[in-house]
């Protein structure tokens, strides 16, 4: 019969391309890092089933009218996705540790001199063949380095909205692989005796610090940056909205329900952005390569600032903690903890790393907002 | 653009950055103190003993306790009438 | 005074059709039907608020720049409201009665003979004078018979919009009339001695199973048949956040707050459709009739298949578990065990009835989208 | 470098207006009441950090593409946030005193002469050279006397968007203020005698009673006063929800996380409208007095109505809960029943004063009904 | 239009407004007055001994009382186990 | 189209759509059994003690113990004092 034949023909199996198999292998392969290895799942779960989605023969999803098309036009496009991610972060934030040592936030600064070697790195690999990244290509691909997802897909929506897809599967993955990639870096750094160093317990926080810091951090990024301040903007008032003590019912919304709705579609929308045709290229390799340097270099260069300072402070400084300034919250506070333990089993640095992991999302932010006014 | 060109804009952009990384969180480093000193001197942290002591000490309620009392009652009701 | 004249003049009273007056009553009887019947509340309290909205003379409901409009638009004409729902309905869906018997999927399958059947019933209304339903028009109703919802709704917007109103109103009230509709034919199908048949009872499913099911049923889907992937694939994704266990506050908002924002919107958007001249009409009559007849067929299809699969199967097979294939959960499965209660009071056939009630939504999500491919 | 001389040009520093500095500190003076004085705090938090993010030079918040034009554009202009606030507050709204008592009704009307005494004067300001205020403006201005926020900020988006930010502002500031500007004037009406008076206690009232009530509500509108059914009817779904017992789930995520997140939506798309020119003007200070004025005429009105009732009806009225008709639930009856302990330490009238309290909001939706169809 | 145009037609508001505020809120007076009496003449209310009753007497679940029995006698233990 | 054809076309879309619904779901019954096959063999069900053993005996926390401790001697005195 007719309907057979014309089902048959709108079947996966009579119209797939080799690269959608593909595609639906990375999606499948992002779930399984996601849930047997415990890879970002709140991220990568959505990521990769929104992958395999798109890359159904004749599933529309990306299409207009499907799906992962509205949700990607209404919520990634627009960057008001990534920005009410960023608010519920902030309302999940405690900057008690960073407000407690502010030195910290220098950590926080170095560490991105990961993202803007990257940057020259990409350039660098337009000399090889198949590789033609432009600035605003070379500058979204380098965020990976800010080890943060909101704002790597915030910047890469605006920058290379062609490369998002990959841009945030190094993100994310990275920040899961970073029990990994940090501590040989770490270790390579730093002596036994500076990873032994203990430090002076932080002082206590009143709530007024705690509900002037965004505040003051928002006064300064309109001064400074303004391109910066739809990111940090919105972190602050996450951030406000906690610390404040008066809009509860306000601050738990955004900490959980709303942002958890959000999760779910950003990933989507970002699984969306893994068609073959965009994801496998060479480009996405190098993207992957260098998140990876990126993730390195920042380690590093966190790792020798967190030493300098520790030689011209007076307070000790164990350099670990430099390591933490790359941002992903709260994982790489935890691996410098436990490479501190390592050394020093009775040394808990966990306080310690908060002040320039929270220093590395807010460097981060600022470092996105340069990019986006000097190239975007 | 040439390659090299591009490479010079990048090692530009990487020193910009920084600088203004670097510049952008010194300031706030500073701020950050200054507020932390005039808040603390104008508003001493107090030791807050009024809000710390219940959670401490109060964490039963009355309606626990009534509850609670209601429960032991019924509890050796229950065992005198099963013999136990 | 020119001011009370003008306002006399855009009062109900002044305005109202008797149609509109007819729809109000409409909404006010679904109203009824959900608050003192207990008829699926949560759809038809605002289905039939919506209802009365839609049918207030100058309330501008409907109009661009009125709040049904907007929700119409943007959730239900898109269809993401229902895939929405979808997700949060494999959220809470376990499909471990169906793992453990995977047989049971035949029974879903043979409930769907109430669509195709309802379908070939709506063209042949079309020899009564007032009837032209188009193929489309036929398979959208038909589709009241898969017993489900959100795939109603999602095959209705997409295949005739402008009978959405009344089919969702008739899928609803005959789901909440499962437990009246079904038991007669039930028993008129079935033996006392078969309604008395004790089945085996089922065995554990590890977590991993329950992890690779959804992912296999879009596998499956994937391969034979794309056009069901936007319902089938939104549904495997709630119920794979579910099963992983890595994404529980993703998969519990999704299950809650979510699922329960979109339930009041969508319900307020099908009652947007029910406009006095959408709803007043002959059609609307066919369609009422045309449901009943396509629960009715479903339930017996699955009976008998129940049946036949009772003789030719090794283990025992009550044959009143086919009648929870028409899906409409979990009321169907409770329908089966109170039926099966009433013939052996010691027969609790509630977990062997979930196996067949999951999978006729499986198996009405499939019936849609061989409908989409072939009619759409 | 020249990067560095970009980035300085686009530096707050380097392109801060007068306007926008004057605005910023609006905003940290609206965010300073709502925390440290507790006005308002769910709205004033959001506007005023709205007002901030919206004056930051270069920002662009408010221009295409920016998270605050977006919120604006998609739930304000199109009247869809006020409008699922109004349903949050209906299904928090306990109508049972107002069943008990149904005369309370006539203080929320009387309390509405607040509303159109603030229209004639709004007028009136015409001859003050510098306002030039039409029939819309002034409609928009006197629903500040409504004493309801999303009622204030649905008539402002339809008749004067451009004076939006400073009603909302206005309206919420005043609502805050109540505890300060109603005693007074209820004490300066009243003698010591009168605010004495003990009233019966209210009568039970039925589930019954309380389910029908919305819909009556919602039928009176219909008939009377299509204009208002947008704001009535969807207060009225809220309510119904909430009382007809059947679908807890909804109505509890539509008065919590449903109303929660669209408040911080509303609170900075409210303060997307107050850039410098539209808040910086003379006609502000016109909207801040005649605020005033507006909730000043209201709270006598309603106090005045409750003696006349008191004289001419056959129980004991206080008339200190005229004072309640104002609406802003439920910080007037809390004022109430302080102003009445303090002239009797063993009078309550909270409870007396929650009915003309609720009143007050379906006066002030029924008066915004009213400028929409004659004004609108 | 003149400013005293405006005026009359404000006045006008203020009048009708006012009139069908009241009128309105008179109507719903005497429906809700209406509506109570037919409920409470076709459903009087029911004293609903069975709905409170629980509320106030049986606030203690089963289970409490099972895990504060069993919470006692852990308590005996320890007692008699740390000789207080 | 005449009402017959759209007659034939419903029939054969009945044929087509059973067709396929039962062949679907039958590879899927099929798909299903293998899967568990496969997992059952590299990942048997394991009796999983260690999960089950705290839910069914240690429902009382240590906090609770020692709230209702404290209830129980805060019950005691008021007891006391009341003279009951
Ligand atoms: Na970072
Ligand atoms: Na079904
Ligand atoms: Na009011």
């Amino acid at each position: 019969m007719d309907g057979l034949m014309t089902l048959w023909q709108s079947t996966g199996l009579a119209n797939f391309a080799l690269g959608q198999v593909l595609m639906m292998a990375v999606g499948g392969l992002l779930l399984y890092l996601a849930i047997a290895k415990n890879f970002e799942p709140l991220l990568l779960v959505p990521i990769g089933f929104g992958a395999i989605l798109t890359n159904i023969p004749g599933g529309g999803f990306t299409e207009v009218g499907g799906m992962l098309y509205y949700i990607y036009e209404a919520g990634i496009s627009t960057g008001v996705f990534p920005l009410i991610i960023f608010m519920g972060v902030g309302a999940m934030t405690d900057f008690g540790a960073l407000i407690a040592n502010p030195k910290m936030l220098l950590l926080g600064a170095a560490a991105q001199f990961g993202i803007f070697a990257t940057l020259f790195g990409a350039i660098a690999l337009n000399f090889v063949p198949g590789f033609e990244f432009s600035l605003q290509d070379a500058s979204a691909i380098a965020i990976i380095g800010g080890a943060d997802g909101p704002t790597a897909i915030f910047l890469a929506s605006k920058l290379a909205p062609e490369l998002l897809g990959a841009i945030a599967v190094a993100a994310y993955s990275y920040m899961a692989l970073v029990p990994i990639i940090q501590p040989p870096i770490m270790k390579a750094l730093t002596s036994e005796q500076e990873r032994n160093i203990e430090m002076a317990q932080l002082r206590e926080v009143s709530r007024t610090e705690k509900i002037l810091f965004p505040l003051a951090v928002l006064l300064l990024t309109i001064l400074f940056l303004p391109a910066s301040t739809p990111l940090v903007g919105m972190f602050c008032l996450g951030n406000l909205m906690k610390e404040c003590g008066v809009v509860e019912r306000l601050s738990k919304t955004a900490a959980n329900e709303l942002i958890n709705i959000v999760t779910i579609f950003l990933g989507l929308g970002v699984g969306s952005k893994l068609s073959a045709e965009k994801f496998l290229t060479f480009e996405t390799l190098g993207i992957l390569g260098l998140g990876a340097i990126a993730f390195s270099i920042g380690t590093a260069s966190g790792v020798i600032m967190a030493k300098i300072m520790n030689r011209f402070s007076s307070d000790n400084i164990n350099p670990l903690i430099g390591a933490a300034g790359v941002s992903a919250v709260p994982m790489a506070a935890r691996v410098v903890n436990k490479v501190g333990l390592q050394a020093n089993p009775h040394n808990f640095l966990l306080m310690h790393a908060m002040g320039p992991n929270v220093a590395g999302v807010l460097g981060s932010a600022v470092a996105a907002g340069i990019l986006l006014a000097l190239v975007g | 653009m040439e390659i090299t060109d591009l490479l010079v804009r990048s090692g530009q952009l990487m020193a910009v950055g920084m600088l203004v990384v670097f510049g952008f969180l010194s300031i706030l480093v500073f701020c950050t103190k200054l507020l932390s000193s005039l808040v603390l001197k104008y508003q001493p942290l107090a030791p807050e003993p009024a809000a710390e002591l219940p959670a401490s000490e109060g964490q039963i309620s009355p309606q626990t306790v009534a509850a609670i009392s209601a429960a032991i009652v019924q509890y050796r009701k229950d065992k005198t009438n099963t013999g136990e």
